[in-house]
């Protein structure tokens, strides 16, 4: 059974359909990239896997408890509960810009699961290590660049210990010089099995790190396949069209 | 100038300016969190709550200060039946009408306070697993009010010299007793004094709410 | 004047709260017993009068500045005041009392001690209360004017309230059964019309228009008309 | 309530209401210029006068406006020697005080919109070939003028609540009128009426300032 | 001659020579493409030329007439009229915002030449046919993207009638997908004979367009040459690794 299962998923704003009955599976240790262009659901889909968006219709089990069935959300504290399985990685790294980094780290665990301040702090060090930034601890996010910002803001999705990660653009508000250090981050993630869906623009990362690309256009699904696959050989008209104007 | 005259003139109003200066405390403690439930209020679901809230912060920002006192420390009395329970020692009646009125102007900036946090914030908490208490009181409120300060502080300074408002409630303030020592002396000086002390706790102020959005600036 | 009117118009003022002798009525317009002494004066003057209401608490300091002429309101003769103003002779005779509510068991000086008295700040009142030696032991209060210490006598925040007697007759009268006057009043004093210590040709013209009235009767009525009986002094 | 009881009180109040209306235009005629001027003052290359332009908005923004019209209307002709030239009309010290506050505070909001415009606007009209002036006036002050207006309004609202502190220097104005009522008829209705003229000026105002912003956005 | 003639250039910020004795000559109808690393110096230089800065020694001549000779500036009359020979194009682009499209491109001509308002509408009915926005003309530049806002910008450039263009990174500020309609700008009016500085990070413009390339590094021209041999064969040890690092 798949880890995540998404079956038939539908949301509209209004008039306006941005998921259109979307069904989609991802395995334990899948690195999924999600590509298509603007407007075309990446980010609702991603979101509404966490609960940031209420889905029209449709279900998504997560390790096999349903989030939502046919429509029909859990109650809350098992929304609360599977939705704790996940971490998310948004573009704009969404640090809390009053806390130092180590605060930003430690806060959520130690409010949501009541974790011990002597563990926290362990876990802290080491996951600040592991992203490279282990001199930065008690730095403000303000005093960050953007670079360091997202890898803070991955040690922090990290600290609740999720057994999936998702991304949302990570690197698309970073300068060009600076997205190198967060790829990289996630590249190693993905070497230590993480399940991860990153939406992204830098095809480069889709085709070296991805086990599976998956192309959205228009809040549908149009093609997933292996990255070679996907992008040497697309199938469908669109994804071509796509795959040549953002080379 | 004799010393001896100074001192004359300055003992009754470093005793007023006491009284201005207890006045600016009580106003902040109690204005700054009935502010902010009443910025709640404005921002709740319950329809009527948010209504009558909205209503009382247009009626107390578009009248002016000097009328709300004259109505609670004189108006309210007169209302027949309830009046005489409505008679409140003149300095808390003052106080009272002090914090209700500020209360509104930080309800409004704490309002727009709110309104610059990203939604981001929420968000990340959210999916953090933090409930709405939580990120409510460990990132929202935290955030809010650094980015409110710098309006408390200019409206904080606003209030020292709104104290002089004191007088026509007949509380003696220091605006108060410099006068009387205007007309009794025939002489501009007391005046002098009582901008010099105005002008110092003013500034005095300043300083220190520079010094806390220094520290509040999470740098 | 020198206070950029004419030379045939003269400015008075008053404290508009100051009943019988300038208050405002029910129309908003300014009466009293000495509206109407200060308009046959200027008649006899051959002036034109304006009457100018004044925050009572800064009416030395008004008269100084010239922006008023005189200040005819009640206007007690102290000998601070003699020092900065110039009187007239005295046309009324008054007294600093204590008014308590009706039922007040407060029925002389001594009784006042600890208690708090009101009083309009920066009057005749609060000259009589300070040279009396009650003042140290009562809490006193000064408000912007009479009316409002009176509101505060029924609302009680205060306890009594130094004012002047002819002002306290006519509330008596207005409200009945409301007020009581404690028999030992504080100190008996006179009104006069103060004028500018730079201006006494003015001191002159004034006086010599209240002797006039006084000779001809027309204080008598206009006193009659506003307390029953005739009070000029003479 | 008989309409002739209204009629009573509400007569002297509105009169007194034109006195504030009046005072309102004055103040806004005169002090934005003058604010104007004073903000050029603190930005000249002339230390001396860039100082003396800081001290003159530190000292009338650091004291109460209730003390300066005392000043200006009873304190200047108190002056040894000068003071018998400086006995103005109570109407128009009391102008000239609220002129001379209300700039200080223009000077500061001008200031800061003066700062919130960009650098390269300067550059692109030099490079142009536009002279100092024809930059300044043409492509700066309006820009300017746009970026203080929404605080311009917040100042002009407070300006119409400020009118109230005319009744100190004895100028009768809407307060005045209401508060005679009354203590005359020993009721709080008269404030309410106070409040509501106030309220309807400041709405009035409000929309007008609101449209005036909404023209000025250049979309 | 040369029509812009620059020799021995300096320029200090405090202890930073961001400028070190630069010479170099632009002649008539060159389009010359500068590049080089952040901080080189590039946008100083453009702007010395124009007097946005003051330089601290050596010499400006535009078309024959010294801007400054040896340190030494020319009187303020001098200097406007020489200035006025070129028209510049800034990154962000500058337009006045509460003026109409229409306005900011008629109010420096109408201000500064005292032109009349007949020839300016005429004019600038012109000019703005040619940067494709004839319909926008009493659009405020609120309402305009990045690329109409820069062909704007461009217009109202042009409306002083230039000799000389500079630019400095014009499309940096855009979406890449608005680039393309700003190049083409710039490429039209190269081909109408132009001279032009151009700033840019565009590689492709400068290769298509230019026909002389400046590598500027530390404030110094480290190779100027044709675009095929600067880029193809790159003789300064620096040069290769800003183009391999750009590519
Ligand atoms: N709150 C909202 N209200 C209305 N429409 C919305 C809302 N959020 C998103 N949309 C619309 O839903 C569609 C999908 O948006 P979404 O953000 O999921 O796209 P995306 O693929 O992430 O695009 P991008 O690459 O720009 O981030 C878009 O057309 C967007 O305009
Ligand atoms: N006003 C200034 N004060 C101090 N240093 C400055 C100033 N302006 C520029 N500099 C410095 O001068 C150097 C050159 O700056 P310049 O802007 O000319 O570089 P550039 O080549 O245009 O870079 P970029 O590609 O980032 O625009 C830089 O080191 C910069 O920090
Ligand atoms: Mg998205
Ligand atoms: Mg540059």
């Amino acid at each position: 059974m798949s880890l995540i299962e998404v079956a038939k998923l539908k949301k509209a704003y209004g008039d306006i359909d941005v998921l259109k009955q979307i069904s989609f599976g991802v395995n334990k240790n899948d690195v999924v990239a999600m590509i298509g262009p603007s407007g075309s659901g990446k980010s609702t889909l991603l979101r509404s896997l966490v609960h940031l968006e209420n889905i029209d219709g449709g279900s998504i089990s997560i390790a096999g408890d349903y989030l939502v069935n046919e429509g029909i959300y859990a109650k809350p504290p098992e929304i609360k509960k599977i939705t704790a399985k996940m971490g998310m990685v948004f573009q704009h790294f969404n640090l809390f810009p009053h806390l130092t980094v180590k605060e930003n780290l430690e806060i959520a665990p130690k409010m949501v699961k009541k974790e011990l301040s002597m563990v926290l702090e362990k876990r802290s060090r080491e996951l600040l290590a592991k992203v490279g930034l282990e001199n930065r601890a008690s730095a403000y996010p303000a005093k960050l660049s953007g670079g360091q910002k997202q890898r803070v803001a991955i040690a922090r999705a990290l600290m609740m210990e999720p057994e999936i990660l998702l991304f949302d653009e990570p690197t698309s508000a970073l300068d060009p010089e600076l997205t190198g250090e967060v790829l990289q981050v996630m590249k190693d993630l993905a070497e230590e099995q993480m399940t991860m869906i990153v939406v992204t623009h830098e095809m480069g990362f889709a085709k070296e790190v991805a086990n599976k690309v998956v192309f959205m256009d228009k809040g549908e699904i149009l093609e997933t396949g292996k990255p070679n696959e996907l992008f040497d050989h697309p199938k469908n008209e669109r994804t071509k069209l796509f795959l040549q104007r953002v080379n | 100038m004799s010393i001896d005259y100074m001192n004359t003139i300055l003992r009754p109003m470093l005793e007023g300016a006491q009284v201005t200066i207890l006045l600016f405390f009580i106003v902040i403690v109690f204005s700054i969190p009935l502010g902010f439930l009443l910025t709640l209020a404005v921002r709740s679901s319950i329809k009527p709550l948010a209504w009558i809230a909205q209503a009382y912060i247009f009626v107390v920002r578009g009248t002016p200060l000097l009328l709300q006192l004259l109505v609670i420390c004189f108006g309210l009395p007169m209302l027949p039946g309830i009046g005489e329970f409505l008679v409140l020692p003149r300095f808390m009646a003052a106080c009272i009408g002090f914090v209700l009125n500020y209360a509104a102007y930080f309800a409004e900036i704490f309002r727009g306070g709110l309104l610059a946090i990203d939604k981001g914030q929420y968000e990340a908490a959210q999916v953090l697993g933090m409930n709405k208490w939580q990120s409510f009181s460990r990132i929202i409120l935290p955030q809010m009010f650094r980015v409110a300060l710098p309006a408390v502080s200019n409206e904080s300074i606003t209030l020292v010299k709104d104290t002089s408002l004191l007088y026509a409630v007949a509380v003696p303030e220091l605006l108060h007793f410099a006068q009387t020592a205007v007309n009794r002396d025939f002489s501009i000086v007391p005046y002098f004094f009582a901008g010099l002390i105005y002008l110092i706790i003013t500034f005095i102020l300043t300083i220190v709410l520079k010094k806390l959005e220094k520290r509040m600036k999470f740098e | 004047s020198n206070s950029g009117q004419a030379e045939d118009k003269i400015v008075i003022g008053i404290d508009d709260t100051f009943a019988p002798m300038g208050f405002r009525d029910e129309s908003n317009e300014i009466v009293g017993f000495d509206i109407d002494l200060a308009k046959a004066a200027a008649e006899k003057m051959g002036v034109e009068v304006e009457f100018q209401p004044i925050d009572w608490s800064t009416k030395e300091t008004e008269l100084n500045s010239g922006r008023i002429d005189l200040i005819w309101n009640g206007y007690t003769i102290t000998d601070e005041r003699k020092e900065k103003v110039l009187f007239t002779k005295p046309y009324l005779a008054n007294a600093q009392v204590i008014v308590t509510l009706a039922d007040s068991n407060i029925t002389n000086l001594s009784d006042l001690a600890g208690k708090k008295v009101g009083l309009q700040g920066l009057s005749s009142a609060s000259d009589a209360l300070n040279s009396n030696p009650i003042s140290s032991e009562v809490e006193i209060t000064e408000y912007k004017d009479n009316v409002l210490a009176l509101t505060d006598l029924k609302n009680g925040r205060v306890d009594a309230v130094v004012i002047d007697e002819v002002v306290i007759d006519y509330y008596m009268a207005q409200e009945k059964g409301t007020y009581q006057v404690v028999d030992e009043s504080l100190a008996p004093e006179e009104y006069a019309v103060g004028v500018s210590k730079k201006n006494e040709a003015l001191l002159e013209k004034v006086q010599k228009a209240m002797d006039e009235m006084v000779e001809d009767g027309t204080a008598a009525d206009i006193s009659e008309k506003w307390f029953g009986t005739d009070k000029v002094l003479n």
